[in-house]
């Protein structure tokens, strides 16, 4: 039994920081933008694909792939804000919920009519290598897209912290007006944080794709989840959508170990609403929920 | 320097400014008095960039800017100090004083400019690493105005530097308002409730009602004339 | 409400009136003389999903009805009497919902007047429609959707030409004995197919005295099974019996195989060995044994059959389930001897004793198939079969045990 | 309204009465069945759009309402043999009791909070609908549920002849909520919904009316989803997913939120929409989605505000006024959320 519990440790671990990657996107845009872009998955399923057709097809390596993939989809993410999170910055709430959900649905349909709906395997380099660690054998698959994972984190943060773009992007969501009045392009940081987004949930795609297998519906589960850690962690707070994260890996993998899998969804769901009965605006919530 | 012809401004279906004309000239501090809901934040906001406008122009230094995106008119010069203060509450005081200089490329200025501003406000200095939302009103107004400092615009826009802030502190931004437009000859619009305080300030004013310009003149005369006195001034 | 309102109410109704009318108008010219004058054409209906997240099985067994049709068009289509009929497909999406699948089957039948409907992709959806078609006394045929509760609805004008479960449960048993497995470890699918499956294999298993010693339940919609399998490891368990689909299958061998668990896994859904060995390298895929659902993908019937497609290697069990529905529905119409009758040609069908690619189709009276499931055993990346008669050479056996 | 029931006006309805009566003898089984299915969704988002577009809160547990009442009227009628009206009656207080569990937790929220507070709720009764076999028959659904009797020679199990049942129910749902809005009730919903702080500042106890128009809400989806059960006479938690609550809330959106008018206009698009594009197949739900974002980008105030923009327009062509206010009535649209 100990070994098992340090087998769902080290599972939860891997589960929450794969559903980090995308949680964090998904906060920064709604934290900043307030936008809560459920087409999120989307870009993520984009990210399995470019990762797969370059690794795959064109035999790229699959960390070149996957640099390549945050770019191109990073690109694709900043013009979708120009098209079509733009003209609806004045819009509530909801309309540009429903847009993102009509853009989710064009794009699922579109990949599934020009891919096919086939299943795709990502080549992985060390597939099948594993170590031991505390007397359980890991993966090294899943300690790469750990590490990958904590990486991209960091790197976000460093930037968000110590980097003038970073600066602007936490005055923007601090107070959209007086970062503009300290001449912040704020048009400018709206792409960008909506380029960080979709370049992080493209990575998590690829990475997960990799794990997993690459199809035209990947994205729906992990857009949902995204949205419900962001809940549980706080809307716009990026250590909140990280601890959220952890949170919910860890609820899903402990469910599977003292109960059954099939009641995944709903712990997660009873978590949910647990934790806002006792902390409304999520974990750490209540700085930006304007 | 700074010229406004015919300008309105319109929310959602509602028009909040039904065409005013003003101007600021280099050097002066031009005071702009109205009751709440007059249009007054709407008007700098406008001149800022942050909102836009239906009709009229904007002119700074020969400059149209009333179609400019806020980035670029500050970029010209512009330095607007919000209404509320609105510093960033998660920042540092330190950060937020970067903020301020976020246009500006020469960084070895800015590490003067940074030493400049806690000269004149040696508060800000003892709290530098503190976060600008734990600040009190009267900290957060200075911080507001040192951040506007860090870019040496050639314009500031005051919107209602005294409200919500303790009588004593009042007097000392008063002061600074003063010392900027003195000693570092900087051009001033400041926009007020407190008239009283408004006109002692300023050269020239101009009372604003319901989106349009009702008086205007020297500072002065204005607070001789009756009707101010009754309605803005509350003497009876 | 104001008159304004009134009136644009009004107007709308108007508006949708006539687009209703005239849309049937043009379908029913557009139809070429339908069947229901005694044309030279009989219409059949396809229902199934081609968009949305189960698109796949719906557009692979849609491929292949158009690809059977288009045969037996070309070949003098279909005798009835001393005429002979061309088949002609019209199809609309499910998109995977009841609502979309029930107004598709309203408007097969009302509007373009087919003569049966094929559909749909899943469970849910097959069982609103039926209703339906028993309304209309259509016959209704399902290619692809497999829960025993479609079969259990107690209606006469719906048959089951996908291959039944309940069929395989005995192939099931087989292999266990033929392995020598004695525990079992078995996850399955908490949707109506593996609820029905694991009920009907527990019952099974119990009866030739096979232990199922792990048991769990998950989602479609499960991805991570590393704490499932940590699970089943620290059991004596000598067989993992899945009851999932592709997905979910895949991922259990790329995690078992990455977790370095050496208990091997069998399918106990049918249909997935042929596709697994597409998506995964053979070293995951090795030792795989199912009961597979394609028929015997080897034999000469198949591979003419699979020539007609772009990409023969990407034809699989939902491509042959879809062409034998076409045959076998040509069959049945032969044998009614009718073209318009819709009744002869429930009666025809039910009767059918037809050999299609999956096997032979005989029908019992709640209209479920008798398909025989065959073994498929994965070996290098290549399925071998055997039938229900053939032994499975003992060097096989110790290979994968 | 009775005071200018003009001649010209009582024509209008006349006529109205006469095309929807007419209905079911004019068309096909298809067509009567897209109409029936209008008809159950124009019942559901009615109510969807008295918490939605009156009181200002964003619900996504209706779905999960609309299947209480739809289970519960089944189950009573086929394992309790309860008759057909007394379920109605009774799916509508089984909702409205689960409507009041929810809100009495998911009104302690606003904004986003309730809407995804209420989305996981939608979401539990969904999942334990799935994981209660015994009862509600699970993954499989319970099928073969009876049509209601048969009454003044109307054969139920025909659409053309159950259309009458939806045609009464989503007229009167309709009135109802049109009623309730008239009512002090109802124009506190209105009052919450455009500034709640305000409400609380003249008297109003918001949370209590927000409780109620909850509850009715949910009551009001009970009695949706009885009538969809025994229409449809199979049910499955399949039905009664997320995306179908996305769906409900695309109808008010579309059609113009927080009127009486909108939910039938977005109701009747987008099921008329997707049978329409039938024919596109494949390429139906990539034209859907754009066609959405589209809508969304351009008709911010749905279908509704669309036709109203155009006959303003129209009107302002003939004689210039510039009123500013003459677009804005007690039937505006607001924005929901943030």
């Amino acid at each position: 039994m100990s070994e098992q519990i340090i087998q769902a440790l080290i599972n939860g671990l891997v589960s929450g920081s794969i559903y980090a990657l995308m949680a964090v996107g998904f906060t920064l845009v709604f934290g900043i933008m307030h936008v809560i872009n459920l087409a999120h998955g989307e870009l993520y399923m984009l990210g399995g694909f470019s990762t797969f057709f370059m690794v795959s097809i064109y035999q790229i390596n699959f960390f070149v792939a996957l640099i390549a993939t945050l770019i191109i989809i990073g690109v694709f993410g900043f013009f979708i804000e120009k098209i079509i999170f733009k003209p609806l910055r004045n819009a509530s709430l909801l309309n540009t919920l429903l847009a993102s959900i009509g853009l989710s649905l064009f794009i699922s349909n579109l990949v599934l009519k020009l891919a096919g709906s086939d299943m795709r395997n990502i080549e992985f380099p060390f597939s099948g290598q594993s170590i031991s660690i505390l007397g359980t054998s890991v993966s090294v698959h899943r300690i790469v897209v750990l590490l990958l994972t904590a990486f991209l984190v960091c790197l976000l943060g460093w930037v968000i912290k110590y980097t003038k773009v970073g600066k602007a992007l936490r005055a923007t969501a601090q107070d959209t007006d007086a970062a503009a009045l300290m001449g912040v392009n704020i048009n400018l940081i709206y792409g960008i944080i909506f380029a960080i987004s979709a370049g992080l949930a493209a990575v998590a795609g690829g990475l997960i794709g990799s794990l997993y297998v690459v199809d035209p519906s990947m994205g729906m589960m992990p857009g949902m989840k995204a949205f419900i850690i962001v809940i549980l962690g706080g809307m716009g707070s990026v250590v909140g959508a990280l601890l959220g994260a952890l949170i919910f890996g860890y609820a899903e993998t402990f469910t599977t170990l003292f109960l059954e899998s099939s009641y995944q969804e709903l712990v997660g769901f009873i978590i949910l609403i647990l934790v806002l009965l006792f902390k409304p605006s999520g974990l750490f919530g209540g700085v930006n929920t304007k | 320097m700074l010229n406004i012809q015919d300008l309105c401004v319109n929310y959602e279906k509602n028009q909040v400014i039904k065409g005013i004309s003003m101007e600021v000239k280099e050097g002066e501090i031009v005071t702009l008095i109205g009751a709440n809901g007059a249009g007054k934040t709407t008007l700098l906001r406008t001149i800022s960039g942050i909102k836009s406008s239906s009709s009229g122009s904007i002119e700074f230094m020969g400059n149209p800017i009333h179609k400019m995106p806020s980035h670029k008119i500050v970029d010209l010069g512009i330095g607007h100090i919000p209404e509320g203060r609105r510093v960033f509450p998660e920042m540092t005081v330190k950060e937020n004083l970067e903020m301020g200089a976020y246009r500006r490329k020469d960084s070895k200025e800015m590490k003067k400019e940074l030493d400049h501003i806690f000269e004149l406000f040696p508060r800000l200095k003892e709290r530098i690493s503190q976060r600008a939302g734990t600040l009190s009103g009267g900290e957060q107004q200075m911080l507001a105005i040192g951040r506007a400092i860090m870019l040496r615009p050639k314009v500031y826009l005051f919107d209602e530097p005294s409200l919500g802030i303790a009588p004593l502190v009042i007097a000392e931004i008063a002061q600074m308002i003063k010392r900027l437009n003195e000693e570092e000859g900087a051009t001033i619009l400041l926009v007020e409730q407190n008239a009283n305080l408004a006109l002692k300030l300023s050269h020239r004013a101009y009372i604003l009602e319901t989106g349009k310009i009702s008086l205007e003149g020297p500072s002065e005369e204005l607070a001789n004339d009756d009707r101010v006195q009754k309605i803005y001034l509350g003497y009876e | 409400m104001g008159k304004r309102k009134l009136s644009l109410l009004a107007g709308l109704m108007a508006f949708v009136l006539l687009v209703f009318t005239g849309c049937s108008g043009s379908s029913e010219t557009g139809g070429k003389g339908g069947s229901g004058d005694g044309g030279d054409t009989i219409k059949i209906g396809i229902a199934v999903a081609t968009s949305g997240a189960i698109a796949k099985t719906g557009q692979d067994s849609l491929a292949a009805q158009r690809v059977a049709v288009e045969e037996i068009n070309e070949s003098g289509g279909v005798k009835i009497g001393d005429k002979s009929y061309k088949f002609e497909l019209v199809h609309y999406d499910t998109e995977g919902k009841a609502e979309s699948a029930t107004a598709a089957t309203e408007r097969l039948i009302q509007q373009d007047k087919v003569m049966a409907v094929i559909g749909a992709s899943t469970s849910t959806e097959t069982a609103a429609m039926i209703p339906i078609a028993e309304r209309n006394k259509t016959p209704m045929l399902t290619a692809v959707a497999a829960a025993p509760v479609l079969t259990n609805m107690g209606a006469n004008y719906f048959t089951s030409a996908s291959s039944q479960t309940i069929m395989a449960i005995q192939k099931y048993v087989d292999g266990m004995k033929n392995f020598d497995y004695k525990k079992v470890a078995m996850l399955h699918f908490n949707d109506e197919f593996g609820m029905a499956t694991a009920e009907a294999v527990n019952k099974a298993f119990a009866e030739n005295d096979i232990e199922i010693v792990f048991q769990e339940a998950f989602a479609p919609t499960q991805h991570e099974f590393g704490t499932m399998l940590d699970k089943v490891a620290a059991t004596d368990a000598e067989v993992i019996f899945a009851v999932a689909q592709i997905e979910s299958f895949v991922n259990l061998l790329k995690q078992a195989k990455e977790k370095g668990i050496k208990i091997p896994v069998r399918d106990g859904a049918g249909g997935a060995l042929e596709e697994m060995i597409k998506i995964l390298p053979p070293e995951y895929t090795h030792g795989l044994v199912g009961g597979s659902r394609s028929g015997r993908v080897d034999a000469e019937d198949h591979k003419a059959f699979r020539a007609k497609f772009e990409e023969p290697e990407l034809v699989n069990s939902f491509h042959y389930s879809g062409r034998d529905s076409i045959y076998l529905l040509k069959d049945a119409f032969e044998r009614a001897g009718s073209a318009t009758d819709k009744e002869k040609l429930q009666e025809a069908i039910r009767a059918s004793n037809f050999d299609g690619l999956m096997g032979n189709y005989q029908f019992n009276e709640k209209g479920e198939n008798s398909i025989k499931s065959i073994t498929g055993i994965v070996l290098d990346g290549e399925i071998h079969y055997y039938e229900k008669d053939e032994d499975i050479p003992q060097d096989v056996i110790d290979s994968i045990r | 309204m009775t005071k200018n029931l003009n001649a010209k006006k009582l024509s209008l309805i006349a006529l109205c009465a006469i095309i929807l009566l007419v209905i079911p003898i004019l068309l096909g089984d298809y067509h009567v069945h897209v109409i029936n299915q209008i008809g159950i969704f124009i019942i559901l988002v009615t109510s969807l759009n008295l918490i939605l577009g009156y009181t200002g809160q964003l619900s996504f547990a209706h779905i999960g309402l609309f299947a209480i009442g739809a289970y519960t009227s089944s189950i009573l009628m086929m394992t309790y043999n309860v008759p057909f009206l007394l379920s109605l009656l009774l799916s509508m207080v089984a909702s409205a009791f689960f409507g009041l569990l929810v809100g009495l937790i998911a009104l302690r929220f606003t904004t986003h909070f309730f809407a995804i507070v209420t989305l996981a709720f939608g979401e539990i009764i969904r999942l334990i609908i799935y994981n209660m076999p015994d009862l509600t028959g699970g993954p499989n659904g319970i099928y073969n549920i009876p049509f209601p009797p048969n009454v003044f020679g109307l054969d139920f199990s025909q659409r053309s002849h159950f259309y009458y049942i939806i045609l009464i129910g989503a007229v009167a749902t309709v009135l109802f909520v049109k009623y309730m809005i008239g009512t002090r009730t109802g124009k506190a919903m209105i009052a919450v919904r455009e500034n709640e702080t305000f409400a609380q500042f003249i008297g109003i106890n918001t949370w209590k009316v927000k409780m109620i128009s909850f509850t009715l809400s949910a009551a009001l989806a009970g009695f949706a989803g009885s009538i969809y059960a025994h229409y449809n006479s199979y049910i499955s938690p399949y039905s009664f997913t997320m995306m179908e609550s996305v769906t409900l809330l695309l109808m008010v959106i579309i059609g113009g939120v927080g009127t009486i008018f909108g939910p039938i206009l977005g109701a009747a698009f987008l099921i008329t929409l997707p049978e329409l594009l039938r024919d596109v197949n494949e390429w139906r739900l990539v034209i859907f989605g754009a066609l959405l974002v589209l809508t969304i980008m351009f008709m911010p105030k749905g279908l509704l505000g669309l036709f109203k923009s155009i006959q303003e327009k129209v009107k302002s062509s003939k004689k210039p006024v510039s009123n500013i206010d003459s677009g804005l009535g007690e039937e505006e649209r607001k924005s929901v959320g943030s």
